[in-house]
C-alpha cells in the first residue's frame, strides 16, 4: 500500500515538475502559437542563473527569485531583438529562428559556465522527508507538488477571472481585428513571452536542486515538454494540466509496471493520443 | 506550385556542377564533406517534397533516413546480401514505413502532425538503441558498398564513390522535380493550402498524403543507404530526431517549398559546419547565428531568397480593379 | 634532428561529453610536456561530438589525410565501435584513453588497438566478491539502458553471484530520457534488498545520488557502485548526498603515493582543480606514447609493437599493458566518499584490488 | 467627422487606390457605392490603419490619423464591421462580444443586454465557439460587437451581407435609430436600395478614385450613374 | 436524384436538423430559404458528408450514400460551395480551378503529366472561368482579388468537377447587381440535367429560377412548395421576410 502511495506521490511529483517546466511554453506556444523551440535552453538558463545565484547569496531563495527576474530579462532582449519579428513569419521560420537560438544560447551558457554538471542543495526550509498520508515523502518534493499547484491556480485565476486569455486568442485568431477593437496586440505579446520566460526560468531555479545543471538539461527537456504540450491540446491551460499529469503518471507507473517500455511510453501515449484525438485532448475551439 | 524555372534548372545545375569539379580537385576529407552533402541533398529533397508542398513537416525523416541505412547495414553486413538487392529493398523498407507513418498520421495537422511523426520517429530511434541484436548504441560496422566494378567504377576509391553520390542527389532531385510538376504533385500543394477543400472535390486526401510520405520515406531511405555506405557503418544516431530537425534545418535554410533550396541548403550546411568547427570549438553558435540571420534578413531561406529577387512575381499585381474592368465590360456587352 | 610524430586526438569537445574531452586533453599534454618532448609530438584534434558518424568521418581524415602516426582519445565506447573496423585495416595504432566497451580488447581486439584506460568489467568486477565479504548478501542493481550500462552490471552481477550474493532485481532506465529517479528508487527499496548497486555518470550520476539521499533510502539500504558515480568531477555538484557512497575504480585523486603527488600538484598547477580519472587516462595515453617513443619507435607499426611493451608506475599506481588483449592491467580502488579536513568531500581508500587483469574473452593477438 | 484627402493606397507593391477623397460629415450615413474590386474595402482598411497610406491624409475631427497604429485608431472610438466578418474562432460568443466592451465607458449606451436584446440569436448561442455560428450569426455578432464598442464613427462593410430579409429590415431600423441618436456611418454595401434608403450621403467609387457624389435621392434619380459605376 | 429522410442532428442540446426530409428531382432547381440559423448550411454539411446526422438517410441518384465520405460522394457528382470562403487562398485561380477540374477528372494522381500544362484542362478552366466571369483574373493569387471575386470563385470550383448534383450556399452575397447578373443568366444556361441545390437570400433571384422552394426554420423544414405557393405564404413572410409582401 505504502509502496502506491508513495509511487502516486512519485507521479504527482513529476507532474508537476513538467507542469512548472511546460507551462511556460504553453503561455507562449499554447496561447501565442509561437513555437518557442527556444524554451528549454531558457530553462536551463534559468537554472545555471540559479547556481550563480545561490553561489552570490548563498540562499536557495536568492535563486528562487533571480532566476525568473534573470531569464524574463533574457525574454525582453530576445523579444525586441528577434522575436518581435517573427511573430507572423510563420511556424517553420519560427522554429529555425528558435532552433538556432538553442545553440547560441547553449554555447553562452558553456562559455560563462563550463560544461560540467553543476547544482545547488535544497533550500534549508525543506530538506529532509515529511509524513504525508502516512508515508516519509522527501520535503523539496512535496514543495514542488505545492507550487505547481499554485502557479496552476494563479494562472487558472488570471486567465479566468480577466480578459487576458481571451484577449491573447482573439490576437493569436486575427490580430488585425483584435487591434480594430482596440487591443494593442504587440504589447501583449510581448508582456505574455516575458511571463512565458520568467516561468521557464522560475522551473530552471526549482529543478536545479533535483535535478543536475548541465548544458544539455534544456534540449534533454525539450521534447517531453512539447509532448505535455500537445498532448493537452494546443491553448488551453487545463490541457497543460492534463499533459503534465498524464505524461507524469504513465512515466512512473511506466518504469514501475513496464520498466523495459519505459522509454517508448512517452512516445507510444502521443502517438496514440494524436491518433486517436488529432488535436490534443483539449482542443481550443478552432 | 512548382515550375522548374530557368532559375531553378541554372543553380540546380552549377551546385551539382560546382559539387563534381571541387570533388576532383579536392583532398580526401573534402571528398568526405561532398558525400555528406550529397545525401543530404537527397533527404532534405525527400522532406522538402512532404514538408514544403505537402505542408507535413516531418519530424521522423531522420528515422526513416536511418532504417534506409540499417536495412541496408544488416542485409549486407551481417547477412551478406548483395549490395544492389539491399539498396532496393532498404529503399522499398524506408518507403513502406514513409507509407505507414503517413496513413496514421494523415488525420492530424500542424504542430500535431509534427509531434505524431516525433513519436514514431522517436521510437523506431530507442527500439534500434535498445535492439543489441542490432548493435545497440554501438551501432553496427561492416556495411558494404556497391559494387559497380562492371561498369568500371570503383566505389571503394573516395573520388569515384563522391562522384556517384553526386550523381544520386542529382537523379534525386530529377526525380522530385518530375513528380512536383506533375498532377500528383500539383494535388499536394492543393491539400497543403485547403485539404477541408480538396475532400470537398471529391480527393481521397488521406491517401494521398499517405501515398505522398511513402515516396518521400523511399528517397530519405536512399539518403540512408549512401549514408551507411560512406561510412560502412550506422548507428542510432542517425535516426535520433536531431538527424530529422537538422534535415529541417537544411530546408529551411536553403529555401522552403522550392526543391532547389532544399539542395543549396544541405551544400551550405555542410560546408558552414566544417568551416566554422575549424575556426572555433563554439561552432554551434556561430551556425545558430546564421540560421537567425538567414530568417531575419528575409525569411525565404537563401536559395528562396535569391529565387524572389530574380522572380519578383512580374505579373502579380493585378491592374488595380481588373474585375471592375471585366465587369464594365461584361455590361456593355450585354 | 628527430622525426616529429603526427598524433590524432580525436575527442568531444562539445555536447554532453565535452568536460570529459578537455580532462584527457589536458592530461595528455601534461605527460609530453613532463617528458620534456612536446616538440616532439604534433597534435592534431578533431571533434567528434559524441556521435559515431562524425567519430568516423574524422578518423578517416586523420588517418587517410592528415596521415598520423598514432591515434588516440575516444570517449564514447559507440565512436570506438564505429571506428574500429578503419583503424584495424588501416594499421594505425589506437591509444584509447576512455572508451570502456569490453568488446574493444574482447571479441573484437585489433592489434592496433591499445586501452589505457579501462574496460568496463575490470573497474567493477572486483566489486562482486568485495561486497559479498562486507555481510551483503542480496543488492538491487540499476543502470542507464545501454551497451555501457548492461556491461558495467553485467561484470558486478557476474562475480557478486558467483561469490554466492542474490539479484533481487535490476531496472535499466531510459538513457538520457530520465531525470527522476523517485519511481526506481522507491521499487529498489521496496524489494528489500541489504545494498544497491548502480552505474551512473555525468548528470545521471548527481541525480541519481542526490535522489537517492532525499528519499532517505540511505539509512537502510547503502548505495555501492561502479566509481564514475562519485567521480570527482561530480562530487562538488552532488554535495552531502554523496557521502558514505562506496564505489571501485581505477583511480583517486587522494592516493597516497609519490607518483600520484606529483602528478595532482602538475595537474593542478596547471588546471587549478583536482584531476579526475580522465585527466590520469590522458595523461597515461600521453605517456605510454611517450614510453613508446622513448623505446625507439618512430612510425605506425613500430609505435604499435612498442606499446605493447610498456609499463611503469603511474599516478594511478604500477600499470603494463596486457599483451594477451591490449588492455591496461592496474590496481582497482575501492573507495568512499567523506568529508576531508577542508570540509569539502574527498575520497578515502577503503580496499585495493591489485593488478587486474581482463580474460581474453575471445581475444586473439 | 472623417475627411480623406488624395489618399493612395494598396497592398504592397499593387496600388489600388489612387487619390482618393472622401468626406464623412458628423452625425450623417456616409455610403459608398461601387462594383466589386472598386477598392471599397481597401478604403475602409485603409481608414482603420490596416493599411499604410502611402499619400493623403486621413483625418478624424481635424486630426490626421495617417500613419497611427490601428488600435489608436479604434480608441479614438471608430468601430469596424468587416466584411468578412473577422470572428475569432476561438473564443466563444460571449467572449468575442466581452473584448468590445473593455473600451466602453461604464454609462455605455450599448451594453451587453442591449446587444443581446437586438440579436436574440446571438442571446441563444453565447457559449458556442465563433466558428460554431452560421453566417448569418457570424454577420450579427460582428454588428454587435462593434455597437458594443459605442463608436462615434461606424464603419460598416456590406453589414446585410447573408442576412435574411427580415434581419436586414431590422438592421435597417436600429442604423436608422443610430442615425437619428447622431452616429456618424460610413457604410459600404452592395444591397443599392438598403444603402440609399439610410444614406444621408454617397460616394461611388470606381477604379480607385471617388467617381462620383452627391445625395441619396440624387442617385436614387441618377439611372446613368447607377448603370456606369454600378451596374444596376 | 437526390433524397434525404429524416435527418436529424443537434449540437449539445439543440437540435439544429430536425426530421428533415428533401427530395430533390433530377434536373430540378430547389431553393431552400430560412431565417439565420435556421439550419441550412448544416443541412448542407450533412448532404455533402461534412457532417454524420444522427438519424436519416441520404440517397444519390438512387444509391445510399448515408455512410460515404464527404469524397466519396463528391465522387458520385455532388459538389458544394461554401457560404464563407474555402479557397485555395495562396494559389492563382487557374490554379484553384485546375486543381477541381484535376481532381474531378482523375488527373490529381497523375505522376508523369503536368495537369498546369494539360489543353483540356486548361480549355476547362477558361470555360468556368468564363461562366462565372473571372477569366480576366486567372493569373492573380486569390488573396489579391476583391472578395466579391472571391464568392464567385466559390461558386467555380464547384462547378468545375462537371458535378450532377451541386449545392449552392448564398452563391450571391456578397456580390455587386451585375455579377448577379450575370450569376442569374448563368442559373439559366447550366444544363437541365444538371440538379442544383440553392440557398439564396436574394429573393428575386431565388423566386426566379426556382421549381421548388423548401423553407427552414429552427431546424425544421416548414413549408415547401411553388415560387407562387412561396410568394403567398404568410407563414414564409412571417419568419423569413419579415412583413415585406414586395419580396
Ligand atoms: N491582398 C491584396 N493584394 C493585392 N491586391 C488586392 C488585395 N486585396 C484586394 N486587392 C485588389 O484591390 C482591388 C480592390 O479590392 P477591394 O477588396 O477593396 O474591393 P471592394 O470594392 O471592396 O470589392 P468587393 O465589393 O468585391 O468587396 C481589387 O482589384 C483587388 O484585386
Ligand atoms: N459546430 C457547431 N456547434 C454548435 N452549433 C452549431 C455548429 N454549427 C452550427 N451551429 C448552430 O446551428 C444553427 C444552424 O446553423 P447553420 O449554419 O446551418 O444556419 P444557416 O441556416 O445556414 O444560417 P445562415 O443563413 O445565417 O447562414 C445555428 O444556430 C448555429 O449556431
Ligand atoms: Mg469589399
Ligand atoms: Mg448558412
Amino acid at each position: 500500500m505504502n509502496f502506491w502511495i508513495v509511487q502516486a506521490l512519485n507521479g504527482l511529483q513529476l507532474s508537476m515538475l513538467l507542469f512548472l517546466l511546460s507551462i511556460g511554453l504553453t503561455v507562449i506556444f499554447g496561447l501565442m502559437h509561437f513555437v518557442n523551440l527556444a524554451h528549454g535552453a531558457l530553462y536551463a538558463l534559468g537554472a545555471y542563473v540559479g547556481v550563480s545565484a545561490f553561489a552570490l547569496t548563498g540562499m536557495y531563495w536568492g535563486a528562487f527569485l533571480l532566476a525568473p527576474i534573470a531569464v524574463a530579462l533574457a525574454g525582453v532582449v530576445l523579444y525586441l531583438g528577434l522575436i518581435r519579428r517573427m511573430r507572423k513569419a510563420g511556424p517553420m521560420n519560427q522554429v529555425l529562428v528558435t532552433f538556432g537560438l538553442i545553440f547560441v544560447l547553449l554555447d553562452i551558457t558553456r562559455i560563462i559556465w563550463g560544461d560540467l554538471a553543476l547544482s545547488i542543495p535544497e533550500p534549508q526550509l525543506f530538506t529532509g522527508r515529511s509524513e504525508v498520508l502516512g508515508v516519509a515523502y522527501p520535503t523539496y518534493r512535496l514543495f514542488i507538488i505545492g507550487l505547481g499547484l499554485t502557479v496552476m491556480a494563479g494562472l487558472w485565476l488570471l486567465l479566468s477571472r480577466t480578459q487576458i486569455g481571451a484577449m491573447i486568442r482573439a490576437g493569436v485568431d486575427n490580430d488585425q481585428m483584435a487591434a480594430c477593437l482596440g487591443i494593442n496586440v504587440e504589447r501583449l505579446f510581448f508582456i505574455v513571452f516575458c511571463i512565458g520566460c520568467a516561468l521557464a526560468g522560475l522551473a530552471g531555479a526549482v529543478a536545479a536542486p533535483v535535478l543536475s545543471v548541465t548544458p544539455s538539461m534544456g534540449t534533454q527537456l525539450l521534447i517531453p515538454v512539447l509532448i505535455v504540450v500537445v498532448i493537452g491540446g494546443l491553448g488551453s491551460l487545463k490541457g497543460a494540466i492534463a499533459g503534465s499529469l498524464l505524461v507524469g503518471f504513465i512515466q512512473t507507473f511506466g518504469a514501475v509496471l513496464a520498466p523495459q517500455l519505459a522509454s517508448v511510453a512517452i512516445y507510444a501515449l502521443l502517438a496514440a493520443v494524436l491518433i486517436f484525438r488529432p488535436a490534443g485532448l483539449f482542443p481550443a475551439k478552432a | 506550385m512548382f515550375h522548374q524555372t530557368t532559375t531553378k534548372t541554372v543553380t540546380i545545375l552549377l551546385l551539382f556542377i560546382g559539387m563534381a569539379i571541387y570533388t576532383v580537385f579536392a583532398g580526401f576529407y573534402g571528398r568526405e564533406l561532398v558525400i555528406e552533402a550529397a545525401y543530404l541533398v537527397i533527404l532534405a529533397i525527400s522532406l522538402d517534397m512532404v514538408a514544403g508542398y505537402g505542408g507535413m513537416v516531418s519530424l521522423c525523416h531522420g528515422a526513416i533516413f536511418g532504417i534506409g541505412a540499417y536495412v541496408f547495414a544488416v542485409l549486407t553486413g551481417m547477412m551478406g546480401v548483395s549490395p544492389f538487392i539491399a539498396l532496393v529493398a532498404a529503399i522499398a523498407a524506408s518507403g513502406l514505413f514513409g507509407l505507414f507513418v503517413g496513413a496514421v498520421t494523415s488525420r492530424t495537422s500542424g504542430i500535431f502532425f509534427i509531434m505524431t511523426t516525433l513519436a514514431f520517429g522517436q521510437m523506431v530511434y530507442v527500439y534500434t538503441f535498445e535492439n543489441r541484436a542490432l548493435g545497440g548504441d554501438d551501432g553496427m560496422s561492416g556495411v558494404a558498398r556497391l559494387d559497380l566494378s562492371m561498369i568500371g567504377i570503383d566505389t571503394n576509391d573516395s573520388l569515384q564513390f563522391a562522384l556517384l553520390a553526386i550523381v544520386f542527389a542529382a537523379l534525386s532531385y530529377a526525380v522530385a522535380a518530375f513528380i512536383m510538376r506533375s498532377g500528383f504533385g500539383r494535388t499536394l500543394v492543393g491539400i497543403r493550402s485547403n485539404e477541408v477543400r480538396m475532400r470537398a472535390l471529391g480527393l481521397p486526401v488521406l491517401r494521398y498524403k499517405a501515398f505522398a510520405f511513402g515516396i518521400s520515406g523511399a528517397l530519405a531511405g536512399l539518403a540512408g543507404t549512401i549514408a551507411a555506405q560512406q561510412t560502412m557503418f550506422v548507428s542510432p544516431e542517425m535516426m535520433s530526431w536531431m538527424m530529422s530537425g537538422e534535415a529541417l534545418v537544411i530546408v529551411i535554410l536553403g529555401g522552403l517549398g522550392t526543391l532547389v533550396g532544399a539542395a543549396v541548403g544541405a551544400v551550405l550546411f555542410v560546408f558552414l559546419q566544417h568551416e566554422v568547427s575549424e575556426v572555433t570549438r563554439y561552432w554551434h553558435m556561430v551556425v545558430g547565428l546564421v540560421l537567425i540571420l538567414v530568417v531575419v534578413l528575409g525569411n525565404r531561406g537563401a536559395y528562396g531568397q535569391i529565387e524572389h529577387l530574380l522572380e519578383r512575381r512580374k505579373k502579380v499585381a493585378p491592374k488595380a480593379s481588373a474585375l471592375e474592368v471585366a465587369a464594365e465590360k461584361d455590361a456593355s456587352h450585354a | 634532428q628527430e622525426d616529429v610524430i603526427d598524433v590524432g586526438m580525436i575527442l568531444p569537445y562539445v555536447g554532453v561529453y565535452a568536460s570529459l574531452g578537455e580532462e584527457i586533453d589536458q592530461g595528455f599534454v601534461l605527460a609530453l610536456e613532463e617528458a620534456g618532448m612536446t616538440d616532439r609530438f604534433n597534435i592534431i584534434r578533431e571533434d567528434t561530438e559524441a556521435s559515431p558518424q562524425v567519430g568516423v568521418a574524422a578518423t578517416r581524415k586523420l588517418v587517410l589525410q592528415d596521415e598520423v602516426d598514432v591515434l588516440t582519445g575516444l570517449v564514447s565506447s559507440g565512436v570506438l565501435a564505429a571506428i574500429r573496423d578503419f583503424v584495424d585495416q588501416s594499421q594505425t595504432p589506437l591509444i584509447v584513453s576512455n572508451a570502456g566497451n569490453d568488446e574493444a580488447t574482447g571479441a573484437d581486439c585489433s592489434p592496433y588497438i591499445t586501452r589505457v584506460s579501462f574496460s568496463n568489467a575490470q573497474v567493477n568486477r572486483p566489486m562482486g566478491q568485495w561486497l559479498y565479504d562486507q555481510g551483503v548478501r542480496t543488492v538491487y542493481t540499476l543502470a542507464p539502458d545501454y551497451a555501457a550500462g548492461r556491461q558495467h552490471i553485467g561484470a558486478f552481477v557476474t562475480a557478486f553471484e558467483a561469490a554466492g550474493g542474490e539479484v533481487l532485481g535490476q531496472d535499466y532506465t531510459p538513457f538520457g530520457q530520465t531525470q527522476d529517479f523517485g519511481p526506481y528508487l522507491t521499487t529498489a527499496q521496496a524489494a528489500d534488498p541489504d545494498a544497491i548497486f548502480v552505474f551512473y555518470a555525468g548528470g545521471e550520476a548527481i541525480n541519481f545520488v542526490k535522489q537517492y539521499d532525499s528519499f532517505g533510502i540511505k539509512d537502510e539500504t547503502p548505495l555501492y557502485g561502479s566509481g564514475f558515480l562519485t567521480s570527482q568531477l561530480y562530487l562538488d555538484a552532488e554535495g552531502p548526498a554523496a557521502l558514505g557512497v562506496i564505489t571501485s575504480l581505477h583511480y583517486l585523486p587522494t592516493l597516497d603515493t609519490p607518483e600520484n603527488k606529483a602528478f595532482v600538484e602538475a595537474f593542478q598547477a596547471k588546471a587549478n582543480r583536482l584531476p579526475s580519472e580522465y585527466a590520469v587516462q590522458g595523461y597515461d595515453a600521453g605517456r605510454a606514447l611517450v614510453e613508446a617513443v622513448k623505446a625507439g619507435a618512430t612510425d605506425r607499426e613500430s609505435i604499435k609493437e612498442a606499446l605493447r611493451d610498456v609499463q611503469y608506475t603511474g599516478p594511478r599506481g604500477p600499470l603494463e599493458i596486457d599483451p594477451a588483449t591490449n588492455n591496461i592491467v592496474q590496481n582497482v580502488y575501492i573507495y568512499d566518499i567523506v568529508e576531508g579536513e577542508d570540509g569539502k568531500l574527498t575520497q578515502e581508500l577503503l580496499d585495493t584490488v591489485e593488478a587486474v587483469r581482463d580474460e581474453p574473452n575471445g581475444c586473439e593477438l | 467627422m472623417l475627411e480623406i484627402d488624395d489618399l493612395h493606397t494598396g497592398y504592397g507593391e499593387t496600388q489600388v487606390i489612387y487619390g482618393l477623397n472622401l468626406r464623412a460629415t458628423a452625425g450623417r450615413v456616409l455610403a459608398i457605392l461601387g462594383r466589386n474590386g472598386a477598392g471599397k474595402t481597401t478604403t475602409m482598411k485603409a481608414i482603420m490603419g490596416l493599411l499604410p497610406a502611402t499619400r493623403g491624409a486621413i483625418r478624424i475631427e481635424g486630426k490626421d490619423i495617417a500613419g497611427e497604429r490601428t488600435f489608436d485608431i479604434a480608441r479614438r472610438g471608430i468601430a469596424y464591421v468587416p466584411e468578412t466578418r473577422d470572428i475569432f474562432p476561438s473564443l466563444t460568443v460571449k467572449e468575442n462580444l466581452q473584448l468590445a466592451t473593455r473600451l466602453a465607458p461604464a454609462s455605455a449606451e450599448w451594453t451587453m443586454e442591449r446587444v443581446l436584446d437586438f440579436f436574440p440569436n446571438l442571446s441563444r448561442r453565447l457559449s458556442n465557439g465563433g466558428n460554431e455560428l452560421s453566417g448569418g450569426e457570424q454577420q450579427m455578432l460582428s454588428i454587435a460587437r462593434a455597437l458594443l464598442m459605442n463608436p462615434r464613427l461606424l464603419l460598416l462593410d456590406e453589414p446585410t451581407e447573408g442576412l435574411a430579409p427580415i434581419i436586414v429590415r431590422q438592421i435597417h431600423e436600429k442604423l436608422s435609430e443610430l442615425k437619428a441618436a447622431g452616429m456618424t456611418m460610413v457604410l459600404v454595401e452592395q444591397n443599392f436600395g438598403f444603402a440609399t434608403e439610410l444614406a444621408d450621403d454617397v460616394h461611388v467609387i470606381g477604379r480607385g478614385e471617388t467617381v462620383w457624389k452627391g445625395s441619396s435621392a440624387d442617385i436614387i434619380a441618377d439611372k446613368a450613374v447607377q448603370k456606369k459605376w454600378l451596374g444596376v | 436524384m437526390l433524397e434525404a429522410r429524416g435527418l436529424k442532428k443537434s449540437f449539445g442540446q439543440i437540435n439544429v436538423t430536425n426530421d428533415v426530409t428533401i427530395l430533390v428531382e433530377k434536373g430540378e432547381r430547389r431553393v431552400i430559404l430560412g431565417p439565420n440559423g435556421a439550419g441550412k448550411t448544416t443541412l448542407f454539411n450533412i448532404l455533402v458528408g461534412e457532417l454524420k446526422p444522427s438519424a436519416g438517410t441520404i440517397h444519390l441518384d438512387g444509391r445510399d450514400v448515408t455512410g460515404d465520405t464527404v469524397e466519396a460522394r463528391a465522387k458520385r457528382g455532388l459538389a458544394r460551395s461554401y457560404q464563407k470562403n474555402n479557397l485555395f487562398t495562396e494559389l492563382t485561380l487557374k490554379e484553384n480551378l485546375a486543381l477541381a477540374v484535376a481532381t474531378a477528372s482523375g488527373a490529381s494522381g497523375w505522376f508523369l503529366r503536368d495537369t498546369l500544362n494539360d489543353t483540356d484542362i486548361l480549355a476547362k478552366v477558361r470555360d468556368v472561368a468564363a461562366k462565372v466571369g473571372l477569366s480576366e483574373l486567372l493569373d492573380h493569387p486569390v488573396d489579391a482579388v476583391s472578395y466579391g471575386a472571391r464568392r464567385q470563385l466559390e461558386v467555380g470550383l464547384a462547378l468545375a468537377t462537371d458535378p450532377s448534383v451541386i449545392l449552392m450556399d448564398e452563391p450571391t452575397s456578397g456580390v455587386g447587381p451585375e455579377m448577379i447578373h450575370g450569376f442569374h443568366r448563368l442559373l439559366k444556361t447550366l444544363p437541365r440535367d444538371l440538379t442544383v441545390v440553392i440557398i439564396e437570400h436574394d429573393m428575386d433571384l431565388a423566386l426566379d429560377v426556382a421549381d421548388r422552394v423548401s423553407v427552414l426554420n429552427y431546424g425544421e423544414l416548414v413549408f415547401e412548395g411553388t415560387p407562387d405557393e412561396t410568394r403567398g405564404s404568410s407563414l414564409v413572410n412571417e419568419i423569413y421576410l419579415g412583413g415585406r409582401a414586395d419580396a
